[in-house]
């Protein structure tokens, strides 16, 4: 007994029984809290689909009616230089069930690290009807201006099927993004990303109107229910 | 890299670094050595050599003879101490000389039969100092008549020379280097005993030159001296002594560089010459050291240069040692109105000091008054590292490194960056742009390691 | 040793004589770290203070069981979870802030403050003093993190708050909201201090 | 090819570019208080860098082994009780902090009793700086780094593998080095300054950590240029040559001709 | 899964805790190092402010001292009395008697009453003037730079009038001037009483030589030693023998005080 | 520490100073001669001496703008010394011209086109937290021009421009009108060598010629007041890591002699690295700082975000200098 009471295990009960309370305690909060944190991640998202897909006015307007979109997600699967890659594309539907448009999520190496951003497409995903810049640590007062609407802006409409390219000077051409001056690296860095998102995902990403009129109008017709197609 | 070689020598007749301060030596390099009449008293100090103070053997009220021993050498670093005139010995003092030491001093006051000192120089200019008789000296008697004469480097160090002749198993000397130099501004005693006394210094040379049984006899002289070069090449022809003419730099005088100058060696750091398996002395004591073993007179008197814009005339003399600074100022026509500081020694290492009743020692190679127009008055300003007593240290060390750790107290670094290598040729301060005491600094700087290494 | 101090003392020492930032120089990353804006530096302030207030409690419960080999262990252990709750309510109920916050809320564990605390007093002292202890020292952390703050946002982006205080004109310091402005401001308001805190004691020697 | 350069580049950016205390402010308390000299600094740097690579080691694998959901050991256990799919959605991740501060602050310990005893002489150079550096934001920053990695992503082929886990642990600790070492060495020469008394000791090593800070923003993008002139983007750069004007001095629009350079861009 | 997640949780936990705390357990014992806890305790109760005053290089190198060579456990003049005593608590000796040790300037020349004074251009610290000759006649005295000042951490030192003068308030005894001075005029002693006798001269000259240079010179003329026996003259120079001193001969060297014929000896300390 | 805090007012034994007149005896120590032509002053004077052609220049160039950049910064440079000089109560430096050193090279190395604050800004914090905070001039660790320019360019990034835009004469607007630098590195757009070379391009006020600053720098370093092995390290190690990126990248020539003439590398190599406080000591560290230099110019340039890197690579190197100087610490003869 007395050699019990003299070996290590013994000396350190007091450890032995904080960790294990902790630990229960701790996966004890996890599972009060951690849906919490889940809706609120996913939240974040989808907050920004409606306006990515259909443009501010009409989403503010959408919203005013008190209706929503319902919003499927789905991974595209792709695999370039031998890589494979995945992209979360979500797919937006109005509550009639027509497709509204698509939302893909992509990041890329920014100028400081990375940069995570959401890029609505069209229907037939040639346009690009909007981007939001999810995640970035460029510059403040330099690079992080891509976060600003005006620069940000200048994605709308462009075409996908032609890659985009950064200048200077000349705003309005097609196909250019004026860069953000002194911040050419981020401002190409996110032109970048949305080249190589619509590369990657065109293939796979429009799906065919008969699929889409299979796909069941999801139950509730809140924003920010999820159907995870897998 | 090795630009060019010297004629005849394995160095280049340089060293790294240095600096080219106006020399002003035309200030008494034209006057000749004149000679002083016994003064009415002198004061001799015990300790005017580097080493052990020696022993006062004269007690107060003696009478003493011209070149009597009155103070003995009794340690091995140490030197005998002779009256230079006769006289009585009156009580012992205290007297500060001007590096700052204070210590006990006999005076005597001139009695009786003094030998002219004139025939003393006369003897020394003359021209029949022997050149090949040499080898009639036996070699321990030649070192015991340099120990017993008192003799000392009379380059400014005032090392005992006995020590550096004295035979020594483990470092045998090659090559005995005559330093004539001078490379001191102001200062020409040197320069005219090489013109005056070369024969004497060339006797000296053999002599010493035998003592430690060199196998090279080398006098180096600096460029800008061609007058004491031809003597000395007259004095020294069907000699074995060669002769190296050097850059004009300062410091060549100093041993560590004149021995990289001329044979290219490097003395390891703390080391002597003899690690090298050089002697070095300086002419004046050569043409003492040939006067003490073939005239057998002790040293008693030395010639000091008297210069600087601030005496009347400048000169060279042949003076007593112990003798008061005054009078020889005195004798070189007093200092002038704008006199602003007394140096014992040449203006680059040598000490300034105020009290005109301090002796001329053994060590004293010159009296500098320098004016408010040579001195350098400015304010400090800061340091701006800008490297240029980096550039000067013939040491190659770091100047301002060393200076400012012992400004702001910090042995670590300043032992860290080698103060101990540091001979304070005053190189750094020189060159200052911000006129940094750094040769003050670092000499501060050196006592604070020693008390810092021996907490 | 001296006297163990009154709760009440323990309380008034954390907040300006034993500041933990200005006077002890504990907890500086996230001093550094956070202060580009006042919301992010209250955020922070009163994370460390509920985990410093929780953790001086514990320590202080169990003071008489420590043994000396695990005496970290047991309180990197304590911090950590309670760290772990804040971290993870924030996430739950003030997303955005906690994304701002990022790592540095984990960082809390290792903020020298708490371990500083629990060593020192908590280990050392009643529940009462180290409860006190803990508040005074958690308010002296906040009133560093918010003049460091107030002094970065109101000069880097015109605003306190988020609300423009400065008028249009008024150029924004971009640098003061990256790192290079985060330790020039400190270090220059710790100038100051050390600067008040000289004159103080060159008057009180007069 | 492709993952050397990415270990190649994790390495700068820890080391670098997004140094860990003049970036991420982590390690401030070691690198205000023990910035003094510079080999007290180089031992705590070492001694950080060695401490954060075996953390990163322990910490990489409890995540990827137990704490993730799906990993191998949560999982199997998990497997007696539950379906297979719902094992493998097992997430333990909420204890991550409390494993790695465990596991960092024992082998700390560990490493530090160790070194005592049997390298007395290390332990007298650097081993005084150990016990300090469990409360080194360093470390668990990059454990949390290296978590975020292994959870927080998308596609799971950017998940970290040990070998960029250490890359950047390893290079984080020598960016830590590299920082703390560089200031001690302004520092040491900073003792034969005349600070004004207030900013001197800790205020003056904010201030040069600061102008560090700005210095060390000259490497920012670094990584995506190295990136980028490693492995070429498709497009390809044309330079177009611009003769100005040759009396462009006495010309009064000088400036005109720069104006063309605008309007001339990439195909 | 609840229920199951918070099982593995803790399983997680406690098997870390295990093996964690029995690796940690076994290496305590194993490389358990022996440190004497009393060096620690005796560093405690030091001040730490690493004065040297003790003569050791701070006061761990005391602490050391104390416990590993039995030494003096009253050597501390900063911590004073009542840390001798804790000291002595702890390592369960006597403490010596303590009798506080204070610094005392051996000059007492103000800049008027030296004699052949030169001005000096150079770095204005003792330490650097001391190297040069004739800065001022004496080369016994105060050279009035101020390198105490700088070194004094207690602010107890001050150059009033061109001399060093100890402030008796402040003064702790650490010895931080002592060691700076070049001219090692400055000693400590130990003050059995508040105020103590001193001959304020470190001049070893003959009194020709030392009246030559300074006007309160100590001329070792011996009146100071034939009224009181604590006055003891050796090498032209007088000196207290402060172990003598005691209340007991306070008269004597009062008149001993009157009798300086250069006014050379003072009673200095803190004035009750 | 206590040496700098406790001094008290000057401790003169009364008679060594100078009461009785100047014509007195004094001591002091040796040496006692120096060299009359050595002088701060003089260094900083050869400076300003050599920064003229390129004050010429740029007067000449960018007229009113480059008069009111240079004034502005003068006097907020001298200003802001004499402030805390004052403030911290220590005797008046301005006489030293450190400052107005600083402020012209301020001046030459912000765009003209900056707004008076900016210039204000950058001399303030080059001579407060560059300088004064590290004790002052020979106690500064960064060089204060670099540590103020760096700040203001990125506190005001937005208006500055991440590398030095120029907007004179309003031809050009302030996106478009990149330095050659600049606009080789993003726009893939080159610029004639001559201009290049005699300045008529775009940039900071200073930088634009390398013709002038090589006038200038020749000058210093012929006057020995700026070594010759700082510049002449970085040069080397520009011209070897650009030409190796050239023949890599076959430019032709464009990339080499862009990097050498276009952006501030001469002006730094001459003008700011060569500052010898914030520089080593001896000729073996000013070789390694030189090259070191060139190396992070390269390095900067042509992978991370900024055009230009002379300020970054400066300043880094500045950082390293005292580890330099240890490293560099030279053996004393008879010890190598």
């Amino acid at each position: 007994m007395r050699s019990f009471k003299e070996s290590n295990l013994f000396q350190a009960w007091l450890v032995l029984l904080l960790a294990t309370a902790f630990g229960a305690a701790l996966a004890g909060i996890q599972t009060k809290l951690g849906p919490v944190i889940e809706a609120n991640k996913t939240r974040e998202t989808l907050a920004k689909i409606p306006a990515l897909v259909l443009g501010e006015d009409p989403a503010a307007a959408l919203a005013s009616q008190k209706k929503s979109l319902s919003i499927t997600l789905r991974t595209i699967e792709i695999e370039r230089n031998g890589v494979k890659k995945f992209y979360t594309v979500y797919d937006a539907f109005f509550e009639d069930g027509t497709l509204a448009g698509y939302v893909a999520k992509a990041s890329g190496q920014g100028y400081a690290d990375k940069i995570e951003l959401l890029l609505g497409l069209d229907t037939e995903g040639k346009t690009i009807t909007g981007l939001f810049i999810l995640d970035q640590k460029e510059t403040p007062g330099l690079g992080n201006r891509i976060i600003e609407k005006p620069w940000r802006d200048q994605f709308l409409d462009q075409a996908s099927a032609t890659r985009l390219v950064v200048g200077k000077g000349n705003p309005g051409k097609a196909n250019e993004i004026d860069a953000i001056s002194g911040a050419t690296i981020s401002s190409r860095s996110v032109t970048g990303i949305v080249n190589n998102t619509i590369t990657d995902i065109k293939a796979q990403l429009v799906i065919p109107p008969k699929e889409a009129a299979e796909k069941p109008a999801p139950p509730g017709n809140e924003t920010g229910k999820i159907k995870e197609n897998t | 890299m090795r630009l060019f070689k010297l004629k005849g020598f394995p160095g280049t007749g340089n060293f790294r670094h240095g600096i080219h301060p106006p020399d002003n030596k035309a200030l008494s390099d034209e006057s000749k050595v004149e000679v002083m009449e016994t003064p009415e008293a002198v004061t001799l100090p015990l300790l005017q050599h580097l080493g052990v103070p020696c022993k006062q053997i004269v007690k107060p009220g003696q009478t003493v003879r011209y070149g009597e021993m009155i103070g003995a050498g009794e340690a091995f670093v140490s030197a005998s101490l002779h009256s230079p005139i006769a006289g009585k010995v009156k009580r012992v003092n205290v007297v500060t000389l001007p590096n700052g030491r204070h210590l006990p001093a006999i005076t005597i006051h001139a009695d009786g039969d003094q030998i002219p000192p004139q025939k003393l120089w006369d003897e020394m200019r003359s021209k029949d100092w022997p050149r090949d008789c040499i080898s009639i000296y036996d070699p321990l008697t030649i070192v015991k008549i340099i120990h017993d004469s008192g003799i000392v480097g009379l380059g400014g160090a005032a090392f005992p020379t006995h020590v550096k002749v004295t035979p020594n198993d483990t470092r045998m000397i090659d090559t005995l280097m005559i330093n004539g130099c001078e490379c001191e501004p102001y200062l020409t005693c040197d320069y005219r005993l090489m013109k005056e006394a070369a024969r004497a210094i060339v006797a000296g040379a053999l002599l010493t030159g035998r003592a430690v049984s060199a196998k090279e006899i080398v006098i180096c002289v600096e460029d800008n001296k061609p007058d004491a070069v031809k003597k000395l090449t007259e004095a020294t022809e069907q000699t074995v002594i060669k002769i190296a003419v050097l850059k004009t730099k300062y410091p060549q005088g100093s041993e560590k560089q004149l021995i990289k100058s001329v044979l290219g060696l490097e003395i390891p750091l703390g080391g002597l010459p003899s690690d090298v398996g050089v002697a070095m002395s300086n002419v004046g004591t050569m043409a003492t050291v040939a006067r003490g073993v073939i005239k057998e007179t002790p040293l008693t008197h030395r010639v000091i240069s008297v210069s600087g814009r601030g005496i009347n005339t400048p000169k060279n003399i042949f003076v007593p040692i112990g003798i008061s600074i005054e009078a020889v100022i005195n004798f070189c026509g007093g200092i002038t109105k704008n006199a602003a500081r007394i140096i014992a020694g040449g203006p680059m290492m040598g000490f300034s000091f105020s009290d005109l009743s301090a002796p001329v020692t053994k060590g004293t190679s010159g009296i500098t008054v320098l004016t408010h127009d040579e001195i350098s008055d400015e304010k400090e300003t800061p340091c701006i590292r800008c490297g240029r007593c980096v550039d000067a240290c013939p040491m190659n060390l770091v100047p301002t490194r060393l200076a400012l750790a012992a400004r702001y107290n910090n042995p670590s670094i300043a032992s860290q960056y080698h103060i101990h290598a540091c001979f304070e040729c005053g190189c750094c301060s020189y060159v200052c742009p911000a006129k940094i005491n750094l040769v003050q600094l670092i000499r501060t700087g050196k006592t604070l390691v020693a008390a810092w290494a021996n907490r | 040793m001296a006297d163990s101090p009154t709760p009440f003392e323990r309380f008034v020492q954390g907040i300006l004589p034993e500041n933990p930032v200005y006077r002890q120089l504990l907890g500086l990353c996230p001093t550094l770290a956070v202060t580009n804006g006042m919301k992010p530096a209250l955020t922070m302030a009163c994370s460390v203070g509920f985990v410093l207030l929780c953790a001086n409690i514990v320590i202080s419960l169990i003071r008489n069981l420590l043994k000396p080999h695990l005496r970290i262990v047991i309180f990197t252990l304590t911090i950590a979870t309670f760290v772990t709750i804040a971290d993870r309510f924030l996430a739950a109920y003030f997303f955005q802030m906690s994304k701002t916050l990022g790592p540095y809320i984990p960082l809390i564990i290792v903020n020298c403050i708490i371990i500083c605390r629990c060593e020192v007093c908590a280990s050392k002292q009643g529940v009462v003093t180290a409860a006190s202890d803990a508040i005074g020292q958690a308010l002296g952390f906040g009133l560093a993190l918010s003049s460091i703050a107030a002094v970065r946002e109101i000069l880097g982006t015109g605003m306190l708050f988020g609300i423009r205080v400065l008028p249009d004109a008024w150029p924004d310091w971009v640098i003061m909201v990256l790192p290079p402005g985060a330790f020039i401001t400190l270090g220059l308001l710790l100038g100051c201090v050390n600067w008040i805190g000289i004159l103080k004691a060159r008057r009180s020697a007069k | 090819m492709m993952y050397l350069l990415d270990i190649l580049l994790i390495s700068l950016t820890a080391a670098l570019i997004n140094n860990f205390v003049l970036y991420y402010f982590v390690g401030i308390c070691p690198f205000v208080g023990v910035s003094r000299k510079v080999e007290m600094a180089f031992g705590m740097g070492c001694a950080v860098t060695f401490v954060i690579s075996i953390a990163a080691l322990i910490s990489w694998s409890i995540t990827t082994m137990v704490l993730i959901p799906g990993a191998p050991v949560s999982s199997f256990i998990a497997g007696f009780f539950l379906p297979e799919q719902a094992a493998a959605k097992i997430d333990l991740t909420v204890l991550s902090y409390i494993v790695y501060i465990f596991a960092i602050a024992s082998s700390v310990q560990f490493v530090e009793m160790y070194v005592r005893k049997y390298f007395p002489m290390l332990y007298g150079s650097f081993g005084v700086f150990l016990p300090l550096i469990t409360t080194n934001c360093a470390i668990l920053f990059a454990c949390l780094t290296i978590m975020s990695h292994v959870t927080g992503v998308d596609n799971p082929a950017d998940a970290w593998d040990l070998g960029r886990a250490i890359a950047l642990a390893f290079f984080g600790g020598v960016g830590f080095t590299i920082a703390i070492v560089i200031m001690s060495g302004i520092r040491e020469e900073l003792e034969l300054a005349d600070i004004p008394e207030p900013f001197q000791g800790a205020a003056i090593t904010l201030i040069i950590g600061g102008i560090l800070a700005i210095a060390f923003m000259g490497f920012t993008g670094v990584d995506s240029g190295i990136r980028d002139a490693l492995m070429p983007p498709v497009e390809k750069q044309v330079s177009t040559i611009i003769s100005p004007q040759a009396d462009i001095l006495s010309n009064p629009s000088t400036f005109a001709a720069l104006d063309i350079l605008s309007h001339v861009r990439r195909p | 899964m609840i229920l199951v997640t918070l099982f593995i949780a803790a399983g997680t936990m406690l098997v870390m805790a295990v093996i964690l705390s029995y690796i940690l357990g076994w290496a305590n014992k194993k490389f358990k190092v022996e440190v004497d806890s009393k060096i620690e305790s005796v560093l405690e109760i030091l001040p730490g402010v690493n004065c040297g005053g003790c003569g050791y290089l701070g006061c761990s190198d005391y602490a050391v001292a104390i416990v590993t060579d039995n030494v003096p456990v009253n050597k501390c003049t900063v911590g004073g009395e009542p840390c001798a005593v804790s000291v002595a608590g702890i390592m369960g000796v006597e403490v010596g008697e303590m009798i506080p040790i204070r610094a005392i300037v051996h000059c007492g020349a103000n800049a008027n009453d030296r004699l052949q004074s030169t001005p000096y251009r150079g770095e204005k610290r003792c330490n650097a003037a001391h190297l040069v000759a004739g800065v001022q006649g004496c080369t016994f005295g105060c050279l009035g730079f101020g390198d105490c000042v700088r070194s004094c951490n207690y602010d107890a030192i001050h150059i009033v009038a061109g001399l060093a003068v100890v402030d008796y308030k402040h003064c702790v005894g650490c010895g931080a001037c002592s060691k700076v001075c070049p001219r090692k005029i400055i000693s400590l002693k130990g003050f059995p009483e508040e105020m103590i006798p001193t001959v304020a001269c470190s001049n070893r000259d003959k009194a020709k030589d030392a009246k030559a240079v300074c006007t309160k010179a100590c001329v070792a003329c011996k009146a100071c030693s034939k009224i009181s026996d604590i006055f003891i003259i050796t090498d032209n120079l007088s000196a207290c023998d402060y172990d003598a001193y005691s209340a007991q001969n306070h008269e004597d060297a009062l008149k001993s005080m009157e009798k300086c014929p250069t006014n050379c000896i003072h009673f200095i300390g803190k004035p009750k | 520490m206590s040496d700098t805090t406790k001094t008290q007012e000057p401790m003169t034994p009364s008679g060594s100073t100078d009461e009785r007149g100047a014509a007195l005896i004094h001591v002091a120590p040796s040496p006692h001669i120096k060299d009359a032509a050595a002088h701060t002053q003089r260094i900083m004077t050869d400076v300003i001496l050599a920064l003229l052609p390129i004050i010429a220049l740029s007067i000449y160039l960018f007229e009113v703008y480059a008069i009111k950049q240079l004034s502005i910064c003068v006097v907020a440079c001298m200003g802001s010394e004499f402030l805390f000089v004052k403030m911290r109560g220590k005797s008046l430096t301005l006489k030293d011209c450190s400052a107005v050193v600083t402020g012209i090279i301020i001046a030459l190395s912000l765009p003209g086109s900056a707004p008076w604050f900016v210039g204000v800004l950058a001399s303030v914090v080059a001579i407060g937290i560059g300088k004064i905070i590290f004790g002052g001039l020979g106690m500064n660790i960064f060089n204060p021009a670099m540590v103020g320019r760096a700040f203001v360019m990125i506190a005001f990034a937005q208006l500055l421009g991440a590398a030095s835009y120029e907007n004179v004469t309003g031809l050009v607007d302030a996106v478009s009108g990149a330095t050659p630098l600049s606009a080789l590195k993003f726009n893939g757009v080159s610029m004639e060598t001559a201009a290049l070379f005699w300045g008529m391009t775009n940039g900071s006020l200073g930088e634009t010629s390398s013709a002038a600053c090589l006038l200038g720098g020749l000058f210093l370093v012929f006057r020995k007041t700026a070594s010759w092995q700082i510049p002449a390290g970085i040069l080397l190690s520009v011209v070897l890591i650009a030409g190796i990126t050239d023949i890599a990248g076959s430019h032709s020539g464009l990339l080499l002699v862009h990097h050498l003439f276009g952006g501030a590398l001469m002006f730094g190599a001459f003008f700011i690295a060569t500052d010898p406080v914030t520089s080593p000591l001896t000729p073996r560290g000013k070789w390694i700082f030189g090259l070191g230099t060139g190396f992070l110019i390269m390095i900067i340039r042509l992978f991370s975000g900024y055009p230009e890197g002379v300020m970054f690579a400066v300043l880094m190197m500045n950082a390293v200098t005292p580890l330099i100087n240890r490293w560099t610490n030279p053996l004393p003869m008879g010890e190598a």
